[in-house]
């Protein structure tokens, strides 16, 4: 697929359309249907589509596999210190009326945060995901 | 600070599961996982003694007050359990280091102990909720790690067995979703104090007793049930072998702890004994557990195997006091999760040592023989936990039968009494294997030169085998412990 | 008619999974399964889920079947043997299916907002949830405050689906000896 | 019909849950046994959320002009069942190419068959 000029344009044309659905649909997920895991998969996907169209090593070098690792755990780790913020402040874990004076802007920061936890997470995993199978499918085919 | 030990407990694990993926050094993971250990054992205590004096401790996640948001509960049995699982976790983890050495390939031993910290946070996370369906999520964070966990022993039939596990123990998960499900839509609450609360009232028990049965049969193939043990023996054999030694001591007590919560806590006793033949049910599954299972165990040659078809017959002597349903009986089943926890645990760190001096071929019966000169101390302590398994007098296997057997006579079941003892001779058979092996069998031709275990990996095994024989001595605390456990399961039935 | 609708699309749902069953070939399973998860998905917007429909598209007919694909690249869509005796199986699926029937009997009847379902804690979150999380979704409120605690729990599953992974097809996953 | 609570997503429910347990207890096939279970996951989804569906009700995102929302708490465990379903679909189907790549072929009782 690498050497058709369509989808290869196409493709470049899609992405930031892509992505930009993807911050729509984390941040707009106070308001309809979405989140954080839905965002992350978009995310994910625009990435493994581009992989797909332009190949996997240039997948990695716009997506570092490293870099993808360090997403997945970043992900946890912001979810469970923004719980432990809660505790520092004075709250229970995961309380967000202590992240703010006022306690209803406490909760929309701590959700905020939170689904954007989430969202770096599944697209981490999702990511890395496609790395192994595809990876070990050009392993194979070497060997 | 106190009051937020419970969540800390689960929280720690999953941080230093992210930072071990983070740094990818082999020796800084090793070094979290024993200080997130230790760091878990230490809390555990505390909250131990303290739900000991104050009761039990409550933790509203998010400071949502109870059904609306999800509440962290710890009494007397969940302090046991948590005891139990953060003890164990504390003796293997210093010994991985080297234990881990045959089994896996270097670089990845990172990725272990991630999984050993994740494994370790839904273990914890299940004994603490309070909340039917946090456990769910708990129980899935320990059930994934765990296929892992299997997955990369050193032999291919791991990924067979790891397979095999992952299939029968999703469909555990999903029966018992589907429980919680039946539970929920009758009652609109996920609480399990609240759930119980309003079950006493609902006219119609249909939904409550197929929401019984498919949690009874989904947390009975995660805890290895007689006949849903299929998975047990394949995983424990082929398992990375201080992987097998953390599973064998902690995954199937966590599980007979959510069963206790729920026949005890959830459902009404009263009705659930008297009705539906549960008390009969399980005493027959757990007698044709303690029977089936010591037989297979007496004709295995795999060592590792043999002691996998010995916790199948161990945790029918567990579920024995959920049938037998009195306090002696409970009393034995809760504190006999503990005792075979750690002469269970011992045992597999002990057969690791074994692997470790035998690069790479399984631990067979014949490559036990001479091993009393070649490895003296190790085919001491393997002697003496076996001693415990049979329930030999001063040690930990012992004080948790005599208990089962005084509940099988208050409740007047001669025969059950009988059984125990005919199946405690089984075990003295298959234990007296290894014992015959170990001193009175030549060593064969190219045995390994004699030398013990890697110190780290003696020193845990020493530790759990004297624990054994503590405990056998001085009851207090564990006896102690499981009572209050008990009596405050009973308490709900009343 | 919203009735009539959630009836078809269940039906055309029972209809795909028998194709599944019948299926040998493991590429038309797959594709049949990715059909399955757009119906489930189509479901869950007549129910009223829509959250759970965006998900369920984007995981079930998404995610899954790329890795489904994936594997199924990776190890040959070889048509699978027919079965020889299935008899325990279906005894012991339709005994599971007697089991949820009966079970089911008893359940508060369909659309009842009194139910306990609409009634007990459900009732606090759609009208003080957006009070107090200032979140007019009330899913989200619930996802991200309420019971926030499982959603860490299920980033976490994520997250070791990822990490096991990694362990299982990373670049040195073979065996020691 | 009526006898079970008088819908459809009852029946279907209990159907796919029978149909994913058969599934995945009949194939030899170590990928269609994960499409089994993954029926049998999914028909948690319609035994969670059926029951919150109000006729007339619309999603639970409270805005002016409606007052009947179906209930969110189901949603909401359903949306953590479906990631936890991925999650074990990555995890069975990288365990099954592994197998692949051991035994060399994924029908269960040829693996059954070899030695280790």
């Amino acid at each position: 697929m690498k050497s058709n000029i369509i989808l290869r344009v196409i493709a470049k044309l899609l992405m930031p359309f892509m992505l930009i659905f993807a911050l729509y649909v984390q941040f707009h997920g106070d308001f309809g249907p979405g989140g954080g895991f839905q965002a992350g998969i978009i995310v994910a996907g625009a990435i493994v589509f581009y992989g797909i169209i332009f190949g996997l090593s240039e997948m990695q070098r716009l997506m570092p596999e490293r870099v993808v690792e360090i997403m997945m755990a970043l992900g946890v780790l912001l979810y469970a210190l923004v719980g432990l913020g809660g505790v520092a402040l004075g709250g229970n874990y995961l309380d967000y009326f202590v992240l703010h004076a006022e306690p209803v802007h406490g909760q929309l920061r701590g959700i905020f945060w939170v689904e954007a936890g989430v969202g770096i997470t599944v697209a981490g995993v999702m990511i890395k995901q496609f790395y192994m199978f595809a990876g070990r499918s050009r392993e194979a085919e070497e060997s | 600070m106190l009051a937020h030990l419970p969540v800390l407990q689960v929280v720690l694990p999953l941080i230093a599961a992210a930072l071990i993926v983070l740094v990818r050094r082999r020796t800084f993971a090793w070094l979290a996982a024993v200080a997130v250990s230790y760091t878990c054992l230490l809390i555990s205590v505390l909250i131990a003694v303290h739900v000991a004096r104050n009761g039990a401790m409550t933790y509203a996640m998010g400071s949502w007050p109870a059904p609306w948001g999800i509440e962290y509960r710890i009494d007397a049995l969940s302090s046991f359990v948590l005891l139990l699982v953060s003890l164990i976790a504390a003796f293997i983890a210093p010994g991985a280091h080297r234990g881990l050495a045959t089994d896996v390939l270097p670089e990845r031993h990172y990725l272990v102990y991630a999984m050993y910290c994740l494994c370790l946070a839904g273990l914890l996370g299940i004994t603490v909720t309070g909340d039917a369906f946090n456990l769910f999520v708990f129980l899935e964070i320990s059930s994934l790690s765990m296929y892992v966990l299997i997955a990369l022993g050193p032999r291919r039939k791991a990924l067979v067995a790891a397979y095999q596990y992952m299939l029968m123990g999703t469909v555990g998960a999903t029966f018992y979703v589907i429980g919680v499900g039946l539970l929920y839509i009758l009652t609109g609450t996920l609480n399990l104090e609240d759930m119980a609360e309003r079950l006493r009232t609902i006219e119609d028990v249909r939904p409550v007793l197929a929401a019984l049965a498919f949690i009874t049969v989904g947390i009975g193939l995660k805890l290895a049930l007689f006949p849903l043990h299929q998975w047990l023996p394949n995983a424990y054999t082929y398992a990375p072998l201080m992987v097998t030694a953390f599973l064998a001591g902690t995954a199937t007590k966590v599980s007979t702890y959510v069963l206790l919560r729920f026949y005890f806590g959830v459902f009404d006793p009263s009705e659930l004994f008297g009705r539906l033949h549960t008390r009969e049910v399980f005493i027959v599954l757990s007698g044709a557990a303690m029977v089936i299972a010591s037989l297979a165990a007496v004709y295995e040659q795999d060592v590792k195997r043999l002691f996998a078809w010995s916790s199948v017959a161990q945790i029918g002597y567990i579920t024995l006091g959920i049938g037998l349903a009195n306090e002696a009986g409970l009393t034995g089943s809760i504190v006999h999760m503990l005792n075979h926890g750690i002469t269970k645990a011992a045992i597999f760190v002990l057969i690791g040592g074994l692997a470790l001096r035998s690069v790479g071929a399984p631990v067979t019966m014949a490559s036990l023989a001479g091993l009393g000169r070649r490895m003296p101390l190790t085919a001491f302590c393997m002697v003496i936990a076996g001693l415990s398994l049979v329930g030999v007098p001063g040690t930990a296997g012992f004080i948790s039968k005599w208990y089962l057997l005084t509940g099988a006579l208050d409740r007047g079941l001669w025969w059950l009494a009988g059984l125990i003892v005919v199946t405690s001779l089984i075990a003295v058979a298959y234990v007296w294997r290894v014992v015959e092996a170990a001193y009175l069998l030549p060593a064969p031709e190219g045995a390994p030169a004699a030398g013990e275990a890697p110190p780290s990996m003696l020193a845990t095994a020493v530790g759990m085998v004297l624990l054994c024989v503590y405990l056998g001595i001085e009851t207090s605390v564990s006896v102690g412990g499981a009572r209050e456990a008990a009596l405050l399961l009973l308490g709900g039935a009343r | 008619m919203e009735q009539l609708i959630i009836h078809v699309l269940l039906a055309a749902m029972c209809v795909v999974v028998v194709a599944i069953a019948a299926q040998r070939n493991q590429f038309g399973v797959v594709v049949l399964f990715s059909i399955y998860s757009f119906l489930m998905a189509t479901v869950m917007v007549a129910l009223d889920a829509v959250d759970v429909a965006m998900t369920e598209a984007a995981v079930g007919a998404g995610v899954s079947t790329v890795l489904l694909l994936g594997a199924l690249y990776l190890t040959g869509d070889t048509e699978s043997k027919p079965t020889k005796r299935p008899l325990a199986p279906i005894a012991i699926s339709i005994a599971v299916g007697c089991m949820l029937a009966y079970g089911m009997q008893g359940l508060p009847t369909f659309s009842d907002p009194h139910a306990p379902i609409h009634s007990h804690v459900a009732a606090r979150y759609l009208e003080l949830g957006p009070k107090e999380t200032g979140v007019p979704n009330v899913v989200t409120a619930v996802l991200a405050s309420y019971r926030a605690y499982d959603t860490l729990g299920e980033t976490v599953v994520v997250f070791t689906a990822g990490v096991g992974v990694i362990a299982l097809l990373g670049r040195a996953a073979g065996r020691l000896n | 019909m009526i006898a079970i609570t008088g819908h459809l997503s009852y029946w279907v429910t209990i159907f796919l849950m029978v149909a994913g347990l058969y599934l995945l207890m009949v194939s030899t096939n170590l990928l269609k046994k994960l499409v089994g279970l993954a029926i049998l996951q999914s028909s948690v989804y319609l035994l969670y959320v059926a029951p919150g569906k109000l006729i007339g009700g619309t999603a639970p995102i409270v805005a002016d002009g409606f007052t009947v929302y179906s209930s969110p708490l189901p949603h909401v465990l359903i949306l953590t069942a479906i990631v936890v379903g991925v999650a074990t679909l990555a995890l069975g189907l990288a365990l099954v190419v592994r197998i692949r790549e051991a035994f060399g072929g994924i029908e269960e009782d040829e693996i059954l068959a070899q030695v280790d």
